[in-house]
């Protein structure tokens, strides 16, 4: 059993806060950081693209959005997988603050797409294999959030909507699969994108620190959230009482 | 008659975060017939689901011949007849197709002879009327046909009274008794007095919530 | 308390609860008729909306099929555990020794029997009047293994809405997104058979699909209908 | 007793549910963001089953639009009078002394501005996902007008339905031919703003249903209300 | 005292053609508390129903201070206050919240102290919990809590005692009591004993159904 200790304490949401809370201005300053030498790299260093002009830029946050909103699914539904297996509440929490984080995400690549989209396709949407692919993701996401709030059990919120991630993390393969096989199979001859080898190195090395500042970046508001949650799940519990008698109320 | 059937360890019950109850500790051996008691909202019908297995609610453990109800759930069911609020009965059924279910349901634990469960439940030739034309308290004694059948040691009903007029009661008492006098075990509820000889009180006011202070497991169950 | 005596069971249980469904489907003959009639008026409202053209029609018609016997089965999940849920029959099947996995399963069986199997019988005279120029073979193959996984697929979101007051279009997003793959098969084979070309592949991944769902969505229904039978 | 303070207290019988219903809808979110959500994932269905060509999907457009926007209004009519009726609220209006045609009334208005309302004004985003060309415009105010028919309309199939146990398919069917008027005109209207074509005799139309609608379903609504609740 | 509020002449009720009591002739004067009685099934919800207006199964006449019922339907429902087997309270609201709308409904028939009367139920403190959060007695609480804000004369209250412990109970009685003695006329019906002083009883078994042989009139109502 004591091998086990460091899992139980990793299940307390009160060893979690109280650590969470050191590491969090550290984790914020390096994101900030990413994020601004990403941008300004980015916007005002890299070269303009030779057929796109500036319109291009914006993968800069287009494309590391799209990564993080799938990346996110999957961080969301092994939440779940350890929450209904260890039955260990921190992981429905996390779980919980994972979902709008992710939808968001998935929103804000779409949105990007679409602004994208208006002056390299001449149109704000088009039903390109991944585009296609991004909002079925999002409608998944979509469906966990409201199966989250439709309950007034949070136990049963949890444990249901973890049971829908995991039907969800079986089925994303086959989505995005098929949605490829649908694509190609009707696949018009009017749009094609730039495909990703044409990026040159002085496009992609700002691009890549804008993918890793995301990253942190995620890691950050989940901290945030899930910390949020953990206070309002915890609010009747000792420790929270004295810590917001501490801080003089919240 | 005095076997040790089910033990509840030092149970706690909670809906939504708000405790009902906890470190509830009993004994219930065959031959004894309880009553849970505690006003309106004091997790009678919570405690009653909990032991059925239905909703993940307690925390603490709970017991079967002294055996953790969740290692052998199988064996548990088959000794668990459990009757709550909703009488589980289809509309669109005759009062004899219901029970045909239940028994196909039951693992063989309830016996062939419907017809005359009904017929003791008041209900002899309402047998192919299907239920949706009975009464309130027509309805539930479809459901308590059961009580007639099954042969399950364990029996948990949720104020099992309710509805049902004076004759049906008494009758039901009757059927109460003779299952604890075979040593079978009884645990209810009931707004209504019961007139059951030796049956205990389990008073779940005598067991008050606590605010857990520490959350240092974070595991439930 | 052997093995035999519980598989026995365990069989009995699947067969009850088959015939309780079906019974229950004659004696409210609405609850297999209306997908029907939904299906039925929903497709013929698609040319009031785009036009009489049967030219234009045509081109619609194996993706407005599917995605009309889709919502048509989307519709009739909701009352898959529902009335069980209320009536308090669910609560009796997660306390009885009998296997939860055998209840479910036979209660999505009859669910398509009732449902999915009508639509497909129905689909080429719905074919027919969107001027589907051929594959109705197809149509009817692909449908039929097609409703039956989403008849599966769609017990999973059944079960994890069935104690919320109005889950019937929260079903619908959580299952909607599942059934994409499923739909795009679908509609392509019959595409593919209306113009005449080759369609064992399409057909065969849906085959593929049926098999997954059918291992897979009985074990999560139960583990969605016991996490969620007690709380609303 | 007087005319007056009866008339007081009418209003306050319709000020009042409105407010609860408006509460409602409040605290249960999913009850107006499920229809939309519906609407929202139909719509993107039909190019998976028809095909990603732009040029078929706005022809399309319109007519797509129009016949999902009905569905949703329809699906989530199920609802209007349901969760009184079995909560027994419903009856409680049918013994007080307020008039059931206001109760119904306020019940039919926060009905549109939780549904018909927001599908209005998410239908310009699906029509550009649809590539519908142009009339935007048309699109909203065809809407507009539209679903609010429509919640007028489906308020009587409710009260018809609300006592069967699984009314909504039931509902449909009773509901959806009336509404083929209203889905003729709104989508040809569409149509015809989409070419730059005057759209004022449609929309002048749709606004005459409105109006007829008005004047005619609380009333029906209510008497069907005070027929079916007792039987099932 | 004894002034006659309601007034019931040859009335008769069916369920699905299954005719359930006929010929029920019966004056009810204020000042008198009335439980219906009858076993299961026997129609007591049905009469009860009936004579406040809901569903059209009723044969025969009802009559409200000497006027059909029909005739004046408004000053009848402002003259009633009934309370069924459903509850009728919305569980994402709070108490006060269902209450407020029960004032609106109710035309001027019932205070404002809401407030007063969910302490009187014993739910002080429940106030702006959302109902859904409380247990079945509670529920039934929050309806019953009317019952301390009416002005109407005549109550009829369908097992109102269902899932309410025994100190509500008894707290429920000395409210209709107080309603009695102040020239209020209740009707009830109760599977439990109800210890009202001077409580009368009408029991429907006394008029037996008939099977009608013939239909002229073909009226209803
Ligand atoms: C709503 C619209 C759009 C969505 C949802 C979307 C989605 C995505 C996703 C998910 C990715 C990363 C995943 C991957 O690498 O496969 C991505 C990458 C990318 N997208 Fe988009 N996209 C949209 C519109 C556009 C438009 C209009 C363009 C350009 C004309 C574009 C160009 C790119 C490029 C260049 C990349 C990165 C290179 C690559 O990984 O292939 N996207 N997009
Ligand atoms: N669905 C629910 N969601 C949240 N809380 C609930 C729910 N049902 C009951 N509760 C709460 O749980 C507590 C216990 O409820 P329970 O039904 O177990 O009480 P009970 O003792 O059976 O009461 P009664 O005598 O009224 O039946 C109540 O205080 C109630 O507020
Ligand atoms: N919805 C219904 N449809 C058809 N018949 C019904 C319905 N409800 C009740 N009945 C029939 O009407 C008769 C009277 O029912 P009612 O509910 O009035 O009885 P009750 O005296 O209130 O009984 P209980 O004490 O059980 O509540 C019953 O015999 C029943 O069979
Ligand atoms: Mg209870
Ligand atoms: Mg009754």
């Amino acid at each position: 059993m004591a091998s086990w200790q460091w899992f139980h304490r990793l299940g307390s949401p009160r060893w979690f806060y109280e650590k969470t809370g050191g590491w969090l201005p550290w984790l914020t300053a390096v994101a900030l950081v990413l994020l601004v030498l990403g941008t300004v790299w980015g916007l005002a260093f890299s070269p303009e693209d030779f057929k796109q002009g500036n319109s291009y830029r914006i993968i800069y946050i287009h494309v590391p959005a799209a990564f993080l909103a799938l990346a996110g699914y999957y961080i969301m539904a092994v939440c779940g997988a350890v929450g209904l297996i260890w039955r260990m509440k921190l992981a429905f929490m996390v779980m919980k603050s994972a979902a709008p984080i992710g939808a968001g995400l998935t929103f804000v690549s779409l949105v990007t797409g679409a602004i994208w989209g208006k002056p390299t396709w001449g149109t704000w949407w088009a039903w390109d294999a991944r585009i296609t692919s991004m909002l079925i993701l999002f409608f998944l996401y979509l469906g966990i959030m409201a199966l989250q709030s439709a309950f007034q059990n949070r136990e049963a919120a949890d444990k249901a909507s973890a049971i829908l991630a995991l039907v969800g993390t079986v089925n994303i393969p086959i989505i995005y699969k098929s949605v490829d096989w649908w694509y190609t199979l009707h696949q018009p001859a009017t749009l094609k994108l730039t495909s990703a080898p044409t990026i040159h190195a002085s496009m992609l090395y700002p691009l890549l620190t804008m993918v890793v500042a995301f990253y942190v970046f995620y890691a950050v508001v989940l901290l945030l959230y899930t910390r949020h949650e953990i206070l309002r799940r915890e609010s009747r519990t000792g420790w929270v009482r004295e810590l917001i008698a501490k801080e003089g109320g919240l | 008659m005095a076997e040790l059937l089910l033990t509840l360890e030092h149970l706690s019950c909670e809906r939504d975060g708000r405790p009902l109850f906890s470190g509830l500790d009993a004994r219930f051996h065959g031959g004894e017939q309880w009553q849970v008691q505690g006003p309106n909202g004091s997790g009678k019908t919570t405690l009653l689901r909990a032991i059925a297995g239905i909703g993940a609610t307690a925390r603490g453990r709970i017991l079967w011949r002294d055996r953790a109800v969740r290692e052998d759930l199988w064996a548990f069911r088959r000794s668990l007849l459990y009757i709550g609020h909703s009488p589980g009965i289809k509309g669109a059924l005759t009062p004899l197709e219901n029970l045909a279910w239940y028994r196909a349901l039951s693992a063989g634990t309830l016996s062939e002879d419907s017809l005359g469960a009904l017929a003791e439940v008041g209900l002899a030739g309402y047998e192919d009327i299907p239920c949706q034309q009975l009464s309130a308290g027509q309805l539930r004694r479809v459901a308590l046909a059961r009580l007639y059948l099954s042969s399950a040691p364990l029996w948990v009903l949720d104020e099992p009274f309710t509805a049902i007029d004076k004759a049906g009661v008494a009758s039901l008492e009757a059927r109460l008794a003779a299952h604890v006098a075979a040593g079978g075990l009884v645990l209810m509820t009931s707004h209504q007095e019961v007139t059951l000889p030796g049956v205990r009180h389990l008073d779940l006011t005598a067991f008050p919530p606590v605010l857990r202070d520490d959350e240092e497991g974070g595991y439930d169950g | 308390m052997t093995a035999e005596t519980s598989s026995r069971a365990m069989t009995g249980t699947f067969g009850a609860t088959l015939r309780r469904d079906l019974l229950l489907a004659a004696r409210h003959p609405g609850d297999w008729i209306n997908p029907l009639v939904f299906f039925l008026i929903a497709i013929s409202l698609i040319p009031l909306g785009v036009g009489p053209e049967s030219k234009v029609l045509a081109v619609l018609a194996p993706g407005v099929l599917w995605v009309m016997a889709l919502l048509a089965t989307l519709l009739s999940l909701d009352g898959l555990f529902r009335s069980d849920f209320e009536d308090g029959a669910l609560e009796q099947c997660l306390v009885s020794p009998s296997l939860l996995y055998f209840t479910v399963l036979a209660k999505v069986v009859a669910h398509w029997l009732v449902t999915g199997l009508p639509l497909t019988l129905l689909s080429p005279v719905l074919g027919l009047m969107l001027s589907l120029p051929g594959g109705y073979g197809t149509l009817c193959l692909s449908l039929l293994i097609g409703t039956a996984t989403m008849s599966l697929v769609g017990a999973v979101g059944a079960a994890l809405t069935v104690s919320l007051q109005r889950g019937g279009l929260l079903l619908s997003l959580i299952v909607m997104p599942l059934y994409v793959p499923i739909l795009i098969f679908g509609a392509s084979a019959v595409n593919d058979a209306a113009q005449g070309v080759e369609v064992g592949v399409p057909l065969a991944i849906l085959g593929a699909f049926l098999a997954l769902a059918l291992a897979l969505a009985p074990m999560a229904a139960s583990a969605a209908l016991r996490v969620c039978v007690d709380s609303d």
